[in-house]
């Protein structure tokens, strides 16, 4: 372990800014990217079961809607 | 169709969407693992750097990103090539999934270049071949993304951005020796650098980030081509099958 | 001889028509028949190698027309519901550059003897800006004078014309039949071409 | 099949000839971009003499970007581009004819258009002397490297920014080599270099360029 105390690791010797600026945007990036795309695959499949029963409901109007 | 050799059954969506489901989990431990040990040998165990001091660690995430970005575009070329040659929708779709996470490592790569070139060249923003590289590479994977974005008919966004992404492939390197030609304040790319005077532990730190940028990069394709699949197979009846059972 | 096996045609998600096939030999003319949107145009521009089809394939002579290539253009006319005219360029300039690009000789009296077959003489050398939607038609139909192609796909060649351009077109029709040409036809007005056998495929049926 | 290319080429100048409204929006367009430079930067001649390469550069590469979506355009609409891919003619032959025209109503205009504009930058004559050759060996591949841009984005909505957004990080080795040229030149280093890898980029644009631009033409047809 190179860090003898917390506060030292959280300062990283002056440059504590720059290092965690960049840690926390790419965490974030990494984080945000999938949570984003599991809510967008729930609205996806939300789309498409309306789109479904719809379909079922009025088969005619929905063919030429989607043709 | 084609000779129908046994391949060409694994990548119709109907088969590769469950497998890609199954998957997915592995990915995203196996990045979790990397990840995690790559920032425990960089930012713990690794010692300072004589000159640059505690900045020099951001390169645990530079680097790999830089990476993650340049090779997404090699992965990304490779489908659409395979897509455009062999017709298989689902090496489009592949594609297609790639892209936005290779922009975001391309802005993730500019993001830190630029907060380790702060406090080492005095400059948020300098010149350098590999960082101006850099940007152009995010300018070709968002002409890329502008593209598939505005052609409504999907096979011929496939088509079209299979082609662009070829000639930026064959681009790439080109413009990264005109970009080096130009600059003259070149500093060594970090890597060799890292050969000659980066500790074994530093190296080992950054194999373990890219490593796990990999896995990430993977596991976030694969959500992503899922979910391309569905909306595109919509009209299928496996696809209508699987919303049915959906939880 | 032109033949197509289980052709299918797949516009967004729905399949226009599958599994169509025909055989068209020299001499012959192929009507195709159909309400709008069943697929009468896209059939004529997988026939013409423009449009992929989603399956079947199309063979010319036995050679499918992929492998073909330039091959198969160089003995293909089609002319699309486009009149494929300049308009900045007169009559007489259109014709001659699209002569030169298919390869067909043309000159400047056979262009304006086309031409005037047509019933254009006096226009010429007009852009064709100025002329109304008949006259363009003649234009871009005034290729087909000295045209020796001997496959012509046409999509809806007398649109816009009156009774005796459409008698006129279809005289020529008739005369490439009977050099032995092949001809495929998409049309709404019934019109009676002086040829040998005349097939019928009806689309949106099946 | 040369002759089919170059009837091709004659058919597009007179076109170009006939609508002229065409070539002149692509010059006036750059001269009113190098004239902006000067009221922005500051009219202390060293400094617009040091900036003009770029500038000039910059200018006719935009330029010819602006002409680009009519490349294809005008013949998609009235079915021109159709009897183009049907020709016996092959298509990327075809591509090369159409490159070569729009270079002749745009790339070369510019060419000697630059070095007058480049008197308002006060270049000394061997400046404008290879800024000349510079912009000569480089807007061939300006048009046909943006041609690729014109036949991906044909028919497409928000073609025009789109193009520009696909086109020029392609651009990028063009403009430093090309502005570098002139900058070595009036440096005294000489330009050799620069020019003999322009050339080499143009070569890319005019004989590789057509290929893809061609395939991007036959999704376009679909």
């Amino acid at each position: 372990m190179y860090w003898n105390s917390l506060s030292d690791f959280l300062a990283m010797g002056t440059h504590g800014l720059y290092v965690w600026g960049s840690f926390i945007v790419m965490a974030l990036v990494m984080i945000l990217e999938p949570v984003l795309l599991v809510r967008g695959r729930k609205q996806l499949i939300d789309r498409l079961r309306r789109q479904l029963r719809a379909e079922k409901l009025d088969p005619a109007a929905s063919r030429e809607e989607s043709h | 169709m084609s000779k129908g050799f046994n391949w060409y059954h694994f990548s119709s969506p109907q088969t590769f969407y469950p497998l890609a489901g199954k998957m997915i989990p592995w990915f995203w431990a196996l990045a979790a693992l990397f990840g995690i040990a790559g920032l425990i040998v960089g930012f713990l165990i690794a010692p300072t750097d004589a000159q640059q001091g505690e900045g020099y660690r951001i390169i645990f995430l530079h680097v790999p990103a830089s990476w993650m970005s340049m090779f997404i575009y090699l992965v990304m070329a490779f489908w659409a090539a395979l897509g455009l040659a062999f017709n298989f929708r689902l090496s489009a779709m592949m594609a297609q999934a790639l892209a936005p996470t290779g922009a975001l490592f391309a802005f993730l790569s500019l993001w830190t270049g630029a907060l380790w070139g702060k406090p080492m060249w005095g400059a948020w923003w300098v010149w350098d071949a590999r960082l101006t590289s850099e940007l152009i590479l995010l300018f070709l994977y968002v002409g890329f993304i502008a593209l598939q974005a505005s052609i409504d008919d999907p096979r011929r966004a496939d088509k079209a951005g299979a082609i662009l992404a070829l000639v930026g492939v064959v681009n790439v390197p080109i413009i990264y020796f005109s970009v080096k030609w130009w600059n003259t304040l070149h500093q060594g790319s970090t890597v060799n650098i890292a050969k000659s005077s980066m500790a074994k532990v530093m190296l080992v730190g950054m194999l373990l980030c890219a490593l796990a940028c990999w896995m990430y990069a993977i596991a976030v394709a694969l959500m992503r081509v899922r979910k391309i699949v569905l909306e595109r197979e919509r009209h299928t009846e496996w696809v209508k099958a699987e919303l049915a059972q959906e939880k | 001889m032109l033949v197509a096996s289980h052709l299918e045609c797949v516009r967004g998600e729905r399949s226009l028509f599958r599994n169509l096939a025909f055989r068209l030999d020299e001499g012959e003319l192929l009507y195709l028949q159909g309400r709008n949107g069943s697929g009468k145009t896209s059939l004529l521009r997988m026939l013409c190698g423009l449009l992929p089809p989603a399956a079947g394939e199309i063979r010319w002579k036995g050679e499918t027309i992929g492998r073909l290539g330039e091959d198969y253009r160089r003995e293909l006319c089609f002319l699309g519901h486009l009149n494929a005219i300049k308009e900045e360029l007169t009559p007489l300039e259109n014709l001659r550059a699209s002569a030169k690009l298919a390869d067909t000789p043309l000159d400047e009296d056979l262009a304006l003897e086309a031409l005037e077959t047509l019933g254009l003489a006096g226009r010429a050398d007009l852009a064709c800006r100025y002329l109304s939607q008949g006259q363009k038609r003649r234009v871009a139909l005034a290729r087909l004078v000295h045209e020796r192609k001997s496959l012509w796909l046409l999509d809806e060649p007398f649109v816009a014309l009156d009774t005796a351009a459409v008698e006129l077109v279809a005289g020529l029709i008739g005369a490439h039949l009977q050099r032995g040409g092949l001809a495929v036809l998409t049309t709404h007005q019934p019109v009676n071409i002086p040829a040998g056998t005349v097939r019928q495929l009806v689309l949106g049926s099946c | 099949m040369l002759n089919a290319v170059f009837s091709l080429i004659a058919r597009d100048l007179r076109l170009g000839m006939r609508r002229q409204a065409d070539i002149a929006s692509v010059l006036f367009f750059f001269i009113i971009v190098v004239s902006l430079f000067p009221l922005g930067i500051g009219p202390e001649p060293d400094q617009l003499r040091r900036l003009a390469p770029g500038i000039l550069w910059v200018a006719a590469l935009l330029a010819t970007m602006l002409s680009l979506p009519r490349l294809f355009a005008d013949d998609h609409r009235d079915g021109t581009l159709e009897q183009l891919a049907l020709s016996p003619q092959p298509l990327g032959l075809i591509v090369l004819g159409k490159v070569a025209a729009h270079w002749l109503v745009s790339g070369l205009p510019l060419t000697l258009l630059a070095p007058v504009l480049g008197l308002q930058f006060d270049l000394s004559s061997e400046a404008l002397q290879a800024l000349t050759l510079s912009l000569l060996i480089g807007t061939p591949a300006l048009s046909g490297i943006g041609a690729i841009g014109a036949a991906l984005t044909l028919g497409v909505r928000g073609g025009g920014v789109l193009l520009s957004l696909l086109i020029l990080p392609l651009y990028i080795p063009v403009l430093i080599f090309g502005a570098g040229a002139v900058e070595a030149t009036v440096t005294g280093v000489g330009a050799q270099a620069h020019l003999s890898l322009l050339g080499a980029l143009t070569l890319a644009g005019v004989f590789f360029a057509p290929w893809p631009t061609a395939a991007a033409l036959r999704i376009a047809l679909e």
